[in-house]
C-alpha cells in the first residue's frame, strides 16, 4: 500500500452545466479517454440540492501518476452553460494562469468566475453542436477538453463508443459533435502543458465505494444486509450484483437496526458480513455493533462519512464521524476502526478490516468518506494481499465446549452453528466463560480482560500507518487528508523541509508504541485533519503521547481540503 | 403401538439443556420450553441444527435452556438476527422467540417486515400482554385498563393485534396456542416449523408475578370453531372478531417463501475484470 | 356563487412558502403540496395554528414549502415527533407526511404505534413506491418485479399495504387520493383533518424521475365503487382484494381518540410533601 | 449543593435472604425507622438473577450526618437464610469486628462469610417468630437489627405501621415479631456503637431516581415519553403519577427511537421535555439527539449508567456510558454532558441540566448510575435553586424572522409554533439562518461556529464542579465514586494529607481554564473512575492539560467503589 510521494504533474478540468446538460457524461468520457491514453486521474461530482436537474459540476484531475485528491486550482472551467454555476464558485478555485471556456450564447462568465482573471476562451458550443445533426454540446465540450489535455482524437472516440455500446445515430452524432469541439480549440490557439503517458494496459478505473466493495469481497464477506444512504449506496449497489456470483447475498433490509443484525445473525452462522452506512445509520447502528462486541461476532461495518452533525450535508465530505466510530458504544466495548488513506486504499483497507473482525472476532468500522466513495479513479490493478482472516473455529464434539473460554490471546474458539457437540448460546450479557449470563464482578473483569487482550494481542503492524519521510517534524493525519496532505509535503520537502508523514490506518486500538516509534526524534508535529472539533486531535491527546509542541490544522467540510493551505500551514507550523 | 415406526433417536430431553431457568416458579414459559422440546423431538431434527434466536425479556432467556444453538441478543432485534442467519446458514432450522413486548413493542417494524419477507423461518411469541423482565409496565397486548406504576388506571389503548398484522403483513402461517397446553403448543409448533415461509406462533404464556390474573386464562382459551383457511382476508377478519382465545392453527397459506438472488457463479477474477479499461 | 359563505381570510396561497421546491419537474409531490394549500384553505385554519411535521425523503422536503411551523426531522421518526408535539400542544394542527420508504421501511414500527394510540393527528403519505432521494431503490410499497441496481430483477417480495396495515393497527380514517387529482387529495385532507384520531391519507404521487412508468397511473386511478364503512375487517377485506387503484375515503371510524392522563392539579409542594417522613 | 466533608461515623448492616424472605422490607422498614430516629441513612438493594423468587441483599448505612455510599465493610450481616447468600460475598465485606446473625436452623454461616472471622450471633429468626402467630423472620430481623441499630421500638412500630398502613391481624404480628427480636439481641448480649441522633423533622426519603424526577419537574420538565428500562424506569414510573398533577403528561413510546423524538416534538411545540434510559436505549437514541444539535431543539436525557457493553449487568452499576455520552453522536455535534455526583445530588443536576437545556436550546445529557438511582437515601429538605432556564422566546411578527440567526452568543430566538409571524421550519439539514437546507460551505461553518458558541459563552461558573480542600495533590473524579473519594480524602486528611477533590458536574463542554485554576500549584493529580478501560482519564487528557504527574485509578463495576481502595490509592499515589 506503500505509494511514492513526489509531487504531482498534473492537470485540472472542471465542466459545469445545469440539469440535463451532460457534465457528467462529459467528464466520465474525459476521465475514460485519458486513461485509455496512459494517464491516471480522478473525477469527483458536485450538484446542487435538486434531485434532478438541478446544476452540476464534474471535477477532473489528469496526472502521469495514480492521484487521489484535487490540487490547489482548475486549469480549465469549462461551462456548458453559466445557470447557477455560481454555486460551485468556492469549489473550483481559478486564477490568471486558468482558461474559462464558455460559450458566448450562454452569457458572460459570471462575476465570482471572471474576478480571477482568467484567460476566457469563448466556444460557441451550442452553435457548433447544432451544425452536428444530433449533436449536444457536452459532446463538443468533451472534444475541447480532450484536446485541452492533449488526448488524441481515436481515444476520445473509444471512451465515447464504450459508453454508447448500442452505437447508431447517437454515437454517430456525438463523434462529430466530439471532433467539433476539438477543432474549435485547435482554432482559439489555446493549450496546455502536456502530461507525460503511461501504459493503459493493466489499468482499472474505480471508484472508492466499488473498491470498498471488493475490498470486502475479497476479504471473504459473502453476505450483507443494509439500508441505502448517501453517499454509501454504491457500495451496496455494486454489492448486490457481485454477491451472488460469488455465491453471497445481499439483503435489503428495512432500516438500518434491521441491516447491522442481520449482518450479526449472518456471522453467527459462520459468514463473514459486513454493512454499509453513513452518519445517521451508524447512530442507528451502535446498540448492535455493543452486541457484537459483547458476544464476540465478526463483523464489518462501512461508515462512508458525509456532512454532520444529523442529516447534515448528505451530498459532502467530512471526517467528523471520527468520535461516534472510536467511542459511541455504551459500556466498555473495544473494537477495531480501520480508515482508508486514499480512493486506491478503500479496497485493502476493507480487507484488513474484514481480516481483522475474522481473526479477531470483533466489529471492525471502515471509515470512508463521501469524497473517496464518490470519486473514480484510474489505477494500477491493486495487488492481492495476504489477508485472509480465519476464525478460530471449535471442532465438533469439543469436551466442555466453552464459548467464552479465557485463552491467553483473548480469542476462544467459535462454534459453527451445525457443529455436533458445540452448541452454545452467544449472549450480549455478560456472561460466564460458558455464555452463560452472569452479574458477579469476576466473570466480568475476566470477559472485559479478554476482549481487551485480544485487541491488544493482535499484530497489526504491517498496515496500521503510512510513514513517509525523514526529519524532525512530521504531519500527523489520516483518512482523505492524507494525499494533500502528501502533496504539500512533497512541495515542502522541494523547498527544503525535512517532514515525515504518518496517517494512521489503524484508529482503533491505538498503537501508541507504535506512533512513538514513528515519531522518534520529532520534535514537532502537525495534525491535520477535516472536522470542525479538531476530533482527531482530541483523540490523538487521549491516546498517545504527543511531542510537546503539537500544532493542529482542523478545519470542517465540505470543501476539499487542498495541499496548498496545508502547504502554508507546514511552511507556518513546521519549518520556522 | 409405534412399532411400525423408525426408532426416534432424539427424546424431548436431548433439546434441553442443564441450565436453570431465571423464571419465577408457575411462569408459563416453563411449559413453552416443553412445548418446544416436545416439538423438536417430534420434528427429530438434531440439536445442532437448530438455532434459537431471541431478544430480551424473561421469554427470551429461552436459547440457553434449550441444547440446540443459540443468540441472545439485543431488545427487539431477534428477528433480523434469524434472518440474517437463515439467509446465509439456509439449511439450520431457525426459531426465533420472545416476548409480546419484544416483538411488537420494540420489534414490531421487523415483525411486520419479516412477514412480509417471508422467510423460512418460525418465530415463537410468549405473549404474556406486560414486559415482565422490567417489573411490569403495559406491552402493546396488554388490556387498557389494567392498572400499573407507569400508567396509572390503564394506558387507554386498544391492544395491539398480533395475529391480524402477522396475517396483514404476508405471514404464511398463524396460529395461537396456551401454554398450559404444551402438547398442544408442541403440535403448533411442529406445524409451523414444517410449514414454509415465516411461520408465527402466539403462545399465551402468563406471567404469574405481575399479572395473576391471567391464572384464569386457562378456563378461557379454546380450540378455534374452525379450520384453518388460507384466505388471509378471511383469516384476518375471524381473528378481529373472536374473543382473543382461540387456539389452534387459523391460516395457513401458500406464498412462495423468500429466495435470495442468484447469478451465474463466476470466479472473483471475472468480477474484477470488469474494473479493468 | 360564494355570495352566501362568510368571507374567507385565507387563500391556498397563504399556505405556501416562497422557497423553491428540490422537487424534480414533474414530480408528484407538487401537486401534493398544491392539494394541501388548497385543503388547509378549505379548514380556514390560520398557517401559525397548523405544524407540518416529516422525516427524510423528496416528499418530506415538504414543510419548509408552506407557510405553516415545520419541522424537518430525521429518517423515519416523523409520526413520533407529531406525537409529541400533538400531545403538548392539543391546540395545534399537526399533519405528519413523507414518503412510503420514510413510513413504511425505516418507520413501520411508529406507523403501527400511531395508528394504535389514534392521536388527533393526520398523515399523508406521498406514496412513489421507491425511494427517491437516494436515487431509486426499492420501498416496501414497491412491486416484486420492479428492477433496480440494488435489487436486480425485482426484490420478489410481495408488496407492503399500507392501508391495511393502518385498519388493522387501529387508524381511525382510511383514504387513498392520487396526487393528479389535487382537488380530490385536497377533500380527503379536509375530511382526515376533521376526522378525530388519527387519520391516514396514502396519496399515489408518482416519481417521474426514478419511476417514469408512473405517469400511466393517471389511467389506473378511479374512484372507490363503494361508499366508506365504519366496519374494520369489511373495509380491510376490500382493500386487501382490490386493485390498489381505489381512490378516496375507504374507512371512516368511531374510536375515541387518545387523552393523556389526567390527575387533579396539585402544587409542587405537594408532591414534594410525599417524600417528607 | 456544598457538603462537609468530614469523616463519616457510620454503621452498616446487610440482611440477605432467599425470595420471598421479604429483606427487602425488612430492610425498607429499618432505613425509615432510622430516619425517624433522627439518623441519616442510605440503603441498596442487590439480587440475584431470578425475576423473582430469588436470593436478595438489603444493603444499608446508617450515620448520624448524610450518607451517599457504602463503607468498607458491613458491622452487621444478617442471613434470614443462606440459600445463596455466598452470591453476594463480594458486595458484603465483612471483617472479624463484624457480626453475622444467623438462624442456626438454616444450617452453618457459609465459607465465604465465616472465613472472615466475624462473631457468629445465633438468632433462632425462625422460631421466634412461629410462636408469634402469623409471625415472620424478616420482622424478627427488623427487631434485632433495630435493636443493634439503638433505635426504639416505638420507633421500629412507627416504621412498620407506615408500610403495613392497613392495620389488622399482619400489622399486628409484624409488631410481635419485630419486639421478639429486640428481645433476642438483648439476650444474646451484643451491642454496637450508638450514632448521634439529629432532628428527623423536615428531612426526606428518596431514591436517586425519584429525585432525578423531582429535578425534571423542578426544572419545568412538563413531558416525558419514554421506554422502560432497567435502571432508569422508576423515573418514569414517579413522573407518571407525578407530572399530571402539574400539568404536564408521560407517553410510553413503543421504543426508544419513539420516545427521544417524542421529547423532540413536544420540545419544539414549547413544552421542556425530558426521555430516560439506561446505556442500551441511550444508544438508540444518539441519532435524534444529532437532531436536537443541529435544530436547535431544548431536550434533557437521562441515561443511568448499568453495567456494559451491551445488555451487559443490567442490575448493576458502571461509569462505562461516558464515552457515548460525550462523543457518541455523528459529525461535530456539541451539547451538554451533567453528571450528578450523589444520590442527593440527582435532583440539583438534573434541574441545571433543563435549566441549560432550554438556555441553550440543546440537548442536555444527564448520567446519574444504577448505585445512585435504585438506592434510597435519607436527607435534609433539599433547597430550591434559582434555576429557571428559560428558553429566548421569538416574538410575534418578528419582521425576517431567523431561526438559527447568527447572534453573538450563538443563541436564537426560536418562535413557539401558534406564533403568528415567525413560521419556520425546523431542520437537521445543515442550513441557512433561516433554516432553509444548505450545503453551501459558509452556512456550515457559520453554523458550526454558532453551535459551538452558543455552549462556550454559557456561565457555568457556580456548578460546573465541586471543588474541595487544600494541598498540592488532588483527586479528580465524578458521579458515584465522589462519595467515596470524599471519604478516602478525608480519612488521608486525618492521617495528614494535604488534598484536594475536584469532582466535575459538567462533562461537556469541557472548562479547561476553570480545572485548571481549580488545580492551581497542584502537582500531582489522581484520577479516580468506575469504568474498565479508563475513560474519565482519556477524556481529560484529550481535553485538559493535566499535570505531568497523573496517575488513575480506575476499575470496572459491578462492585461499589469502597473508601478504603481509594484511600490505599491516594496513599500510595498522592502522599508519596
Ligand atoms: C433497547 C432496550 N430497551 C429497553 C430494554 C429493557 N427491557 C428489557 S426486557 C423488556 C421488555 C420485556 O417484555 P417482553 O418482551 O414482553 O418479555 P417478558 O419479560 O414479558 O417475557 C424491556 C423493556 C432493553 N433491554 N433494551
Ligand atoms: C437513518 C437514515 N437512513 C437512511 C437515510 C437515507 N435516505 C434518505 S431518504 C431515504 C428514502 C426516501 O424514500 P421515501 O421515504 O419513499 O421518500 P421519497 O424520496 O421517495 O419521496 C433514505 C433511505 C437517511 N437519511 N437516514
Ligand atoms: S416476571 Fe412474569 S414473565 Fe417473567 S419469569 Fe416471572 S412470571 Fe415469567
Ligand atoms: S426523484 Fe422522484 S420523488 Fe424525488 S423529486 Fe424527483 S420525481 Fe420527485
Ligand atoms: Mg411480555
Ligand atoms: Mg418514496
Amino acid at each position: 500500500m506503500n505509494r511514492d510521494n513526489a509531487a504531482i504533474q498534473s492537470l485540472s478540468f472542471a465542466i459545469v452545466g445545469s440539469g440535463g446538460a451532460g457534465v457528467m457524461t462529459a467528464g466520465q468520457m474525459l476521465l475514460d479517454a485519458a486513461a485509455r491514453a496512459g494517464l491516471c486521474g480522478l473525477m469527483s461530482r458536485s450538484s446542487g440540492p435538486q434531485i434532478r436537474g438541478g446544476e452540476a459540476a464534474a471535477l477532473l484531475r489528469l496526472a502521469s501518476t495514480q492521484v487521489e485528491s484535487h490540487g490547489d486550482r482548475f486549469d480549465v472551467l469549462l461551462a456548458v452553460d453559466w445557470q447557477n454555476a455560481h454555486r460551485f464558485a468556492s469549489e473550483i478555485p481559478i486564477d490568471a494562469r486558468s482558461f474559462v471556456v464558455g460559450d458566448p450564447a450562454e452569457g458572460a462568465v459570471p462575476e465570482a468566475f471572471s474576478a480571477a482573471g482568467a484567460r476566457i476562451v469563448p466556444v460557441p458550443l451550442k452553435a457548433i453542436a447544432k451544425k452536428v445533426p444530433g449533436g449536444r454540446p457536452n459532446m463538443v465540450a468533451l472534444g475541447a477538453l480532450g484536446a485541452l489535455a492533449g488526448i488524441g482524437a481515436e481515444t476520445l472516440a473509444r471512451a465515447i463508443e464504450a459508453t454508447l455500446q448500442k452505437g447508431g445515430e447517437a454515437l454517430k452524432s456525438s463523434l462529430a459533435a466530439m471532433q467539433a469541439g476539438m477543432a474549435a480549440v485547435a482554432e482559439a490557439g489555446v493549450s496546455l502543458p502536456r502530461l507525460a503517458a503511461g501504459q493503459a494496459a493493466g489499468r482499472w478505473t474505480i471508484t472508492g465505494n466499488e473498491a470498498t466493495g471488493l475490498g470486502a469481497v475479497r476479504g471473504g464477506v459473502r453476505f450483507v444486509a443494509a439500508y441505502p444512504i448517501t453517499p454509501a449506496t454504491e457500495i451496496l449497489e455494486w454489492l448486490s450484483s457481485a454477491l451472488p456470483r460469488v455465491g453471497g447475498t445481499l439483503v435489503q433490509a428495512e432500516d438500518e437496526l434491521a441491516s447491522i443484525n442481520m449482518a450479526i445473525g449472518a456471522s453467527y452462522g459462520g459468514v463473514p458480513s459486513l454493512t454499509a452506512t453513513s452518519g445517521p445509520g451508524l447512530s442507528l447502528m451502535t446498540e448492535a455493533l455493543g452486541l457484537a462486541v459483547a458476544a464476540e461476532i465478526p463483523l464489518v461495518v462501512v461508515d462512508v462519512m458525509r456532512g454532520g452533525p444529523s442529516t447534515g450535508i448528505p451530498t459532502k465530505s467530512e471526517q467528523a464521524d471520527l468520535n461516534i466510530a472510536l467511542y459511541g458504544l455504551h459500556g466498555d466495548a473495544p473494537h477495531v476502526v480501520v480508515a482508508p488513506n486514499s480512493i486506491a486504499d478503500c479496497l485493502p483497507a476493507t480487507q484488513w478490516a474484514v481480516h481483522l473482525a475474522e481473526t479477531l472476532q470483533v466489529p471492525a468500522l471502515v471509515l470512508p468518506d463521501q469524497s473517496m466513495g464518490q470519486s473514480r479513479i484510474v489505477l494500477e490493478r491493486p495487488a492481492s494481499l495476504p489477508l485472509a482472516g480465519a476464525r478460530l473455529v471449535a471442532e465438533p464434539e469439543t469436551a466442555n465446549y466453552r464459548r467464552y473460554a479465557l485463552t491467553p490471546s483473548g480469542i476462544s474458539p467459535m462454534a459453527r452453528p451445525g457443529t455436533r457437540g458445540t452448541a452454545y448460546t452467544a449472549d450480549g450479557l455478560e456472561h460466564s466463560e460458558r455464555g452463560i449470563p452472569s452479574s458477579q464482578a469476576g466473570d466480568h473483569l475476566a470477559q472485559l480482560d479478554k476482549r481487551a487482550r485480544k485487541l491488544d494481542h493482535a499484530d497489526y503492524s504491517r498496515y496500521w500507518a503510512e510513514i513517509e519521510g525523514e526529519g524532525d517534524v512530521a504531519v500527523v493525519t489520516w483518512g482523505s487528508c492524507t494525499a494533500p496532505v502528501r502533496e504539500a509535503l512533497a512541495r515542502a520537502r522541494a523547498e527544503g523541509v525535512k517532514a515525515r508523514l504518518v496517517s494512521l490506518r489503524l484508529l482503533a486500538p491505538a498503537q501508541p508504541e507504535r506512533l512513538a516509534a514513528a515519531l522518534a526524534g520529532v520534535r514537532r508535529i502537525l495534525v491535520v485533519e477535516q472536522t470542525h472539533s479538531g476530533q482527531f486531535h482530541r483523540y490523538l491527546r487521549a491516546a498517545f503521547d504527543l511531542p510537546c509542541e503539537t500544532r493542529v490544522f482542523h478545519r470542517a467540510g465540505p470543501l476539499p481540503m487542498r495541499p496548498g493551505e496545508i502547504h502554508s500551514k507546514i511552511v507556518k507550523e513546521l519549518a520556522a | 403401538m409405534n412399532i411400525a415406526t423408525a426408532p426416534q433417536p432424539f427424546s424431548a430431553n436431548d433439546y434441553k439443556s442443564d441450565y436453570k431457568p431465571v423464571w419465577c416458579p408457575g411462569c408459563g414459559d416453563y411449559s413453552v420450553l416443553l412445548a418446544f422440546t416436545k416439538a423438536m423431538a417430534q420434528l427429530q431434527r438434531p440439536p445442532e441444527e437448530i438455532a434459537v434466536i431471541s431478544g430480551i425479556g424473561c421469554s427470551s432467556r429461552i436459547p440457553a435452556y434449550t441444547n440446540c444453538y443459540g443468540f441472545h441478543g439485543v431488545h427487539g432485534r431477534a428477528l433480523p438476527v434469524g434472518t440474517g442467519l437463515k439467509v446465509a446458514r439456509p439449511e439450520l432450522t431457525v426459531i426465533v422467540a420472545g416476548g409480546d413486548g419484544d416483538g411488537f413493542s420494540i420489534g414490531g417494524n421487523h415483525f411486520l417486515h419479516a412477514c412480509r419477507r417471508n422467510i423460512d423461518i418460525t418465530y415463537i411469541v410468549m405473549d404474556n400482554r406486560v414486559y415482565g423482565m422490567t417489573k411490569g409496565q403495559p406491552s402493546p397486548t396488554t388490556e387498557p385498563d389494567w392498572d400499573s406504576a407507569l400508567a396509572p388506571g390503564g394506558t387507554g389503548l386498544r391492544p395491539f393485534h398480533p395475529l391480524v398484522i402477522a396475517l396483514a403483513s404476508g405471514a404464511n402461517f398463524v396460529a395461537r396456542g396456551f401454554s398450559g397446553d404444551p402438547n398442544g403448543c408442541a403440535d403448533l409448533i411442529v406445524q409451523a416449523v414444517r410449514h414454509p415461509g415465516f411461520s408465527f406462533v402466539e403462545i399465551l404464556s402468563p406471567c404469574v408475578t405481575f399479572r395473576p390474573d391471567q391464572r384464569e386464562w386457562g378456563k378461557m382459551v379454546h380450540a378455534a370453531p374452525v379450520n384453518p383457511t388460507d384466505d388471509a382476508a378471511r383469516a384476518a377478519r375471524r381473528i378481529m372478531t373472536d374473543d382473543g382465545f382461540n387456539t389452534g392453527v387459523l391460516y395457513a397459506g401458500n406464498r412462495a417463501p423468500f429466495r435470495p438472488q442468484t447469478a451465474p457463479a463466476a470466479g472473483l477474477d471475472a468480477i474484477e475484470a470488469e474494473f479493468a479499461l
